[in-house]
């Protein structure tokens, strides 16, 4: 299947060997979209870089700006001013329930359900885009972090209009759980398919809502508590199956948690500067020395691990990208399974193209 | 029970299917063409050359200083500066191209630009059948009021004003210490009234 | 043995009210006002081809109107208008659709079967247009009256699967093969719960001839509650299971198997361009119309008015109002859910509507034997039926190999 | 967790033959990291994997470094402080050195189960051109094999070991190493209205022109 | 008078077969003169998820497949004997009734006997 | 077209106008051919106009705002595009949406020569059209219509979804202006258009050839400061 197809979420391909129905072997093959981020990082100034972490996983441009610019502070040593940690906070939340929504969309299309799950989930979305739109000034793209804090502070309409839509958003869930959590079909169709044992899955390394769903209670908001984190109360939510009902749900219920944070977050914000007043943009050489920076982005971790030797452009740039690594376990989660089946198993993994190929 | 889930289900499309007649919330559709989205002022899309006065060219904020060539990710500026009949640099740009093809949006020339010439523009139906030509976007064609920037990004464009009110009074009060300030022909404030309607600044001397 | 396509007009019937029996003879008195000149056979051949023609156009043009509706339901259910633009409200979409279907280059694979990959539309679009010879339109409006009519119908309606399989057998392609296979499984295994869900209504109606059965719906209990299939309990049992079948049997959500486009692309199609595909459409959607006028046909009444005070609307409008309420069933239904897989599919059918269609004519004989019980002893005969499927001791669930059911989760 | 210097400690007290050595790190959240031999790699790894005090049953990053051949000057500053009481002195010292070219996987290590690290761990290749086989670690944790087959297929190091060794991103006809610092890109830049006139100037240099693309 | 109804269904059954001939001729037609189709070796390739067909596509079926036509032959040849039975039911004899009652039991026997074995399960 | 014309008005000016057929000249050619032509012409190009089926078929970034054009809030089924068809062989419109990498043109132009005649190309987002930012990288094909005709460009990294429904409305103006006989304005309308386009082969170092010298030449770059 693929790279073609209309259920691998990009350019795809899965080299399937069948018996019957059943899928006796699998091989992904990507590289399709391919597009040599790293060899381009390696070539362009720190600053350049952060529009292309955009377009890595272009759901979740906010995280991705949050990881590389955390990388960057943390290689550098640079402070980040109170009101832009509130501000990353609010957006990678923002950005979370952003990524679920979709997900929870598509993994509903690859169902079969014809398109009103993923309608309503982009109908939510374009609500969470506008806001990023108002205040980066891009949909999709936002290119919004700066070493040092954030490029742009937000208005307090701004900050209005993000409370309404964090009110608003639980009557949204209720709505689409009604829909389809309970769907005795969806249910016939993603429970005991692809179970993934704890064991393998943090052998696999898989991270994100992947790995929870298999009962490992690993969040790197907990376990780093990087930007502001542990000032919040919020709960990791479990799977104990581990299969894609469980993907599905953890997800949905770390939406719930996500909103909980925005709440405080919100409420708790403080005035003050977003970006560090010594923070350059122009002429940025952080000393020789090489560090891994990471954050918990909705797809699992993402980081960054670049070394410095002290020009303007780093010698090495390199993305660990949640998607691949998630990727890793997928013939063992599709064997025995039909290949529909793996066709849903593959869209409850919550891979992005852009950034398994980079 | 069985098939609960699926009534409920039912149920929930059947809603939205007749809500859909009366309530906006559930018929979001903005129609394009006719209808347009209200562009937030942070909006961006493709960068413009700031020009004051209406001197298009003349006018041009640009100092080719190629600080934006040099710092653009994609390296889609490509800048000449303009020389006069002695070979002198006369601080404007003789080729100012923008390959719209290559440009992501990224505002880094915008946040570059010692001299807040090169700002975002709003503009995004420029759907075209050619390739070449169209996309490479020339001085003539990014050179853009004042006005319009004001139009576009009132905030910032106000914002902006006060930097450069406060830059000339500067250079004036030290050229000439004894002269009165010039009193800033735009509002200093940074949150000026975005519904103020724009006025072309006076030309820059 | 009398065909309805009979040169003279059938008589009144007594006790209609006049001007709604000219009403309902409309349709016949005009075509037989057109062939009035000719003489025999050459007037039966006429009037035929009008019958004939009128059917199709009638049908192909509800087929465009299908196709806008479904577009513009799909739209609302999901808050967007849908296709507006071309003509007004965009009542020209399935217009442009179709010419440009018709414009359309048509591409064969090199290393198909012309012939069958020729013919697979040809026969799927004539098998599912004849299944339309049977079913009683109106009053007087019948095609052709059979003894066998739902037997015809449902061999032509079985038949459909050849054509199927041959189109994906043709392509020559995996999916399309892959897609064939399982619409093959899919049909085979519906068809036997849509055979048994309709055997109570025959026991009830006492005929296979469907002129017979809508007839044997007609009148009023109590002068207002009508008499459809459907109100009794067999009945219904079996309409429901009539109606997941009929969903199965056309391919449609959630049983679509075949053309699921996030496994199999296009299914059985892939390699279909130009109008041939827009055959296929057209003859999916025809298969559609065709079960659904059957399901009104055998339980919903078919032509009957539901209320007495409402017997003045023409029959035949009261049959294309019940069409397309079942129609936007369908819809409705497929904008909900999602997709089963090909096990759980086959499983649905052979584990569960089987079983409980087999139930369902039990407890139909048991109604239908003790239809004249009155009284205390009514009661018991509702009691009996209420409490039949309960006699499928197995608690029957589509899916119910490794316990699907709502689940808890817990926080770290 | 143990200091990184504490597990260097314990390991060269565990593999007396293996060659560890503490590769330093002057940015300031100080990731040190500790270069293994490849004869020893992969029973260190399992031991980092196994040891229950380390647990670091989590392998979150690979990556490769090309370190090409080069001559550098190091400048060393040192600041001594004057015995005599005085300001401190900066000395600086000029040292010239080749410093030969290898290739290097990075593995950052981490414990879910006690939820500590990074412990950070190197391989280096003999050369860039011909010892390039290290061991694979992919049979430690599963999460190398995608990043190593990125490796191998960007950088061209050779995994011994590997369940499924082929180019990852690339399709398969490829024979280049593009993210090798000495790549040069092909010459399809025809049309380049802004300026990347080095980029092809370089690719033309690097490779002679097609027959098919003269005309 | 009038002739036999299969008569008419056998002229039906020539419509409907004339009248996607007709559609498809249109659009032979249209081709004929406006835009002649372009054959060409690439773009009659078997459709492969844009990737160059492998492999024979024709390819054999698991002989499970055939169980599964076979089950509902027969099961499909017994529900059509119900029909008679059904039709009649109101007027039928002890006799005949024990006779369906045997028949209905085979089949659900025959039903249960397939599902003990498996045969139900898609494989 | 019109980007080139320094005098473009400031903002919307160019968006709104009424949707225009064929210009009065075309008419005239045509009323000469005879005036059933031209109404047969003028339906069937109404027809392929109004009933635009895209290939369901994403790359990368663009391909999410392609998919939320036909979602709720831009509704692309309002012009009677939401028919996403997966398989070429349905589908009217392949819109390339995002980058296309080496490893991925093949299997574009593969898909793109599966598909029937008549059928448009539209160039979504700057990657598609010339590489965009990712230009500089090794595995990225510098433009789509190295290989393939593409109707419609529509620059933006990515380009809001109503600037897609802009270029699907521009690919409808196209549409109308094409005809069915006679000369052909549209080069790959032509009879003389070949039917398919060739698929390179995967190099050793790049695509073998890297671009289709039949469909495919730039103009000559003249810079005023370099010889």
């Amino acid at each position: 299947m693929g790279p073609h197809h209309p259920s691998t979420h990009g350019v795809f391909r899965m080299m399937v060997t069948l018996d019957g129905e059943t899928v006796v072997k699998l091989k992904p093959v990507f590289g399709y979209l391919h597009r040599n981020h790293e060899k381009i990082g390696e070539n362009t100034t720190y600053l350049a870089s952060m529009p292309y972490t955009d377009r890595l996983d272009y759901f979740c441009s906010m995280t991705n700006n949050w990881a590389y610019a955390l990388a960057v502070e943390q290689l550098a040593g640079l402070p980040v001013p109170e009101r832009a940690e509130y501000l990353r906070v609010i957006l990678a939340e923002l950005t979370r329930l952003l990524n679920h929504t979709c997900l929870a969309g598509f993994l509903l299309q690859d169902t079969g359900a014809s398109g009103t799950p993923l309608m309503y989930a982009f109908r939510e979305r374009e609500k969470i885009l506008d806001l990023f739109e108002s205040l980066s000034g891009s949909r999709m793209m936002c290119n919004y972090q700066r070493f040092g804090g954030c490029r742009i502070d937000a208005t307090p309409e701004w900050l209005a209009a993000a409370r309404q839509l964090v009110n608003g958003y639980n009557a949204f869930l209720d709505e689409y759980e009604e829909l389809i959590t309970g769907n005795e079909i969806l249910m016939a169709r993603t429970q005991n398919v692809g179970v993934l044992s704890p064991a393998l899955a943090v052998n696999a390394g898989i991270t994100g809502p992947m790995l929870r769903a298999s009962g490992v209670d690993y969040d790197l908001r907990k376990v780093d508590g990087y930007g502001y984190y542990p000032r919040f109360e919020f709960r990791i939510p479990l799977g104990d199956h581990g299969d894609t009902y469980d993907r599905y749900m953890v997800r949905m219920l770390e939406m719930r948690e996500s909103i909980g944070i925005l709440r405080q977050a919100l409420d708790r914000i403080p005035e003050g500067p977003v970006m560090d007043p010594k923070a350059k943009i122009r002429g940025f050489k952080p000393k020789p020395g090489e560090h891994y920076g990471r954050i918990e982005g909705p797809k699992g971790e993402i980081g960054f691990y670049l070394i410095s030797d002290g020009t303007a452009n780093p010698y090495r740039y390199r993305v660990r990208p949640p998607s691949l690594i998630n990727l890793t376990i997928l013939e063992d989660l599709c064997l025995g399974h039909t290949l529909a089946d793996a066709v849903i198993i593959l869209g409850s993994i919550d891979i992005v193209l852009g950034e398994v190929d980079r | 029970m069985l098939g609960s889930g699926l009534i409920q289900g039912l149920a929930v499309t059947a809603k939205n299917f007749v809500k859909s007649f009366h309530d906006p919330a559930r018929l979001v559709t903005v129609e394009y063409p006719e209808q347009k989205t209200k562009l937030p002022e942070n909006y961006r899309n493709f960068p413009f050359l700031v020009y004051d006065g209406d001197q298009a060219i003349d006018g041009l904020r640009c100092v080719a200083c190629k600080i934006c060539e040099a710092e653009c990710p994609p390296q889609c500026i490509y800048i000449i500066p303009d020389r006069d009949e002695k070979g002198r640099p006369t601080k404007k740009p003789k080729v100012f191209d923008l390959d719209i093809s290559v440009c992501m949006s990224c505002q880094i020339c915008v946040e570059v630009c010692p001299f807040d010439a090169i700002k975002m523009d709003q503009h995004f139906e420029i759907a075209t059948a050619e390739r070449f030509n169209a996309l490479l976007l020339h001085r003539e064609d990014l050179a853009k009021s004042d006005a319009y920037f004001h139009t576009l990004h009132p905030t910032e464009a106000a914002q902006v004003d006060a930097v450069l009110a406060e830059a000339k009074r500067r250079t004036e009060a030290k050229a000439r210490p004894a002269a009165p300030a010039a009193v800033p022909a735009t509002p200093t404030a940074p949150a000026a009234p975005a519904a103020k309607p724009p006025e072309p600044p006076p030309p820059a001397v | 043995m009398s065909a309805s396509v009979s040169v003279l007009l059938p008589p009144l019937a007594a006790g209609q009210v006049g001007d709604s029996a000219l009403l309902e003879r409309l349709p016949l008195m005009a075509r037989d006002l057109l062939t009035a000149g000719l003489s025999e056979p050459w007037r039966w051949l006429a009037n035929s081809l009008i019958t004939i023609g009128a059917v199709i156009v009638i049908f192909a043009s509800l087929f465009a109107l299908l196709t806008l509706v479904e577009r513009k339901v799909l739209g609302r259910v999901q808050n967007r208008p849908g296709p507006n633009r071309t003509g007004w409200g965009g009542i020209l979409q399935p217009l442009a659709d179709g010419i440009k279907m018709l414009t359309k280059e048509d591409i064969v694979p090199r290393s198909a079967d012309r012939l069958l990959h020729f013919l697979a539309p040809v026969t799927l679009l004539a098998l599912s247009v004849i299944t339309f010879a049977v079913i009683p339109y109106g009053r007087h409006l019948v095609p052709v009256e059979l003894d066998a009519a739902v037997l015809y119908f449902f061999a032509a309606g079985a038949a459909t699967e050849l054509a199927i399989f041959m189109a994906g057998w043709s392509s020559h392609n995996k999916y399309s093969l892959l897609a064939a296979m399982r619409a093959l499984a899919q049909l085979i295994s519906y068809e036997l719960p849509l055979l048994l869900a309709f055997v109570p209504v025959i026991m009830l109606a006492g005929s296979l001839s469907t002129t017979a059965i809508v007839a044997a719906q007609g009148g009023w209990l109590w002068n207002f509650i009508p008499q459809w299939h459907v109100l009794t309990p067999p009945g219904f049992a079996g309409f429901v299971i009539f109606m997941v079948a009929a969903l199965a049997e056309s391919n449609r959500s959630p049983f679509d198997l075949p053309e699921a486009e996030s496994e199999l692309i296009a299914g059985h199609l892939t390699e279909y361009s130009g109008f041939k595909y827009a055959l296929f459409f057209m003859a999916e959607y025809f298969g559609m119309c065709a079960l659904s006028g059957m399901a009104v046909t055998l339980f919903l009444g078919g032509w009957q008015a539901p209320l007495p005070v409402l017997e003045f609307v023409p029959s035949y409008l009261w049959f294309a109002a019940k069409l397309l309420l079942v129609l936007l069933g369908f819809i409705w239904i497929r904008a909900t859910f999602p997709r089963l897989r090909i096990d759980q599919l086959t499983r649905l059918a052979w584990k569960f509507l089987v079983p409980l269609a087999l139930i369902n004519l039990g407890t139909a004989a048991f109604w239908s034997l003790t239809h004249d019980w009155a009284g205390p002893m009514q009661l018991v005969r509702w009691g009996g039926v209420s409490l039949a499927p309960s006699s499928d001791v197995r608690r029957p669930r589509p899916g119910h190999q490794r316990g699907i059911a709502p689940r808890t989760y817990r926080y770290a | 967790m143990e200091t990184l210097a504490q597990i260097h400690e314990r390991l060269a007290a565990r593999f007396p033959a293996a060659t560890l050595t503490l590769v330093p790190n002057p940015a300031p959240p100080a990731q040190a990291s500790l270069l293994l031999d490849a004869a020893h790699a992969r029973e260190i790894a399992v031991f980092l994997r196994d040891d229950p005090a380390l647990r670091l049953d989590y392998c979150s990053n690979v990556t490769g470094v090309d370190w090409p051949e080069k001559e550098i000057v190091e400048t060393t500053r040192s600041v001594q402080i004057d015995p005599a009481g005085g300001p401190p002195r900066t000395i600086e010292q000029k040292t010239k050195r080749l410093q030969p070219g290898c290739l290097e996987v990075v593995y950052h290590l981490y414990s879910m189960a006690l939820k500590h690290g990074p412990v950070i761990i190197r391989l280096r290749t003999g050369n860039r051109s011909d010892q390039i086989t290290l061991p694979s670690l992919t049979p430690v944790w599963r999460s190398c094999e995608f990043q190593e087959r990125e490796i191998f297929d960007l950088f061209g190091i050779v995994f011994t070991d590997h369940p499924d060794l082929r180019r990852l991103l690339m399709w398969d006809e490829f024979t280049a190493h593009p993210m090798r610092k000495d790549y040069v890109e092909p010459d399809d830049y025809e049309w380049e209205p802004t300026p990347h006139d080095d980029v092809l100037a370089k690719a033309k240099a690097h490779y002679p022109a097609p027959a098919a693309k003269a005309e | 008078m009038s002739p036999h109804p299969h008569a008419f269904l056998a002229l039906f059954l020539a419509v409907a077969v004339v009248f996607p001939l007709i559609l498809l001729s249109v659009a032979r037609l249209w081709f004929r003169f406006f835009q002649p189709a372009k054959p060409s070796p690439l773009k009659q390739d078997t459709y492969e998820c844009g990737v160059a067909p492998t492999g024979d596509s024709w390819i054999q079926f698991k002989a499970h497949y055939y169980l599964y036509a076979i089950m509902f032959l027969i099961f499909d040849v017994e529900v059509l004997f119900l029909l008679p039975f059904a039709v009649a039911f109101t007027g039928l004899s002890v006799g005949a009734w024990v006779a369906m009652l045997v028949f209905v039991f085979l089949l659900a026997e025959g039903l249960i006997w397939a599902w003990q074995r498996g045969h139900l399960e898609w494989k | 077209m019109t980007m080139s014309d320094a005098t473009r008005p400031a903002i919307n000016a160019q968006t709104s106008a009424p949707l225009s057929g064929p210009t009065d000249a075309d008419r005239d050619e045509l009323r000469r051919h005879g005036i059933l032509l031209t109404s047969i012409q003028e339906l069937a190009n109404w027809g392929r106009s109004n009933s635009v089926w895209p290939l369901q078929f994403g790359l990368a970034c663009c391909a999410i705002e392609m998919i939320a054009a036909s979602m709720a809030r831009f509704d692309i089924a309002r012009f009677g595009s939401e028919v996403f068809r997966p398989s070429p062989r349905q589908a009217d419109l392949l819109i390339v949406s995002g980058t296309v990498t080496k490893k991925m043109a093949p299997q574009v132009i593969r898909l793109w020569n599966q598909m029937p005649e008549p059928k448009y190309c539209i160039a979504m987002g700057a990657c598609a059209i010339s590489g965009g930012p990712f230009k500089q990288g090794y595995n990225v094909l510098k433009g789509i219509d190295r290989f393939i005709p593409v109707d419609v460009y529509i620059p933006g990294c990515p380009p809001r979804p109503e600037a897609l429904l802009n270029g699907l409305i521009e690919l409808q103006k196209n549409i109308r202006g094409r005809h069915i006989a006679g000369p052909a304005p549209v080069e790959a309308d032509s009879p003389t258009a070949p039917g398919e386009y060739p698929v390179p082969a995967f190099g050793e170092r790049d695509l073998e050839p890297t671009s289709n010298p039949k469909l495919w030449q730039p103009p000559v770059i003249v810079r005023p400061d370099k010889p």
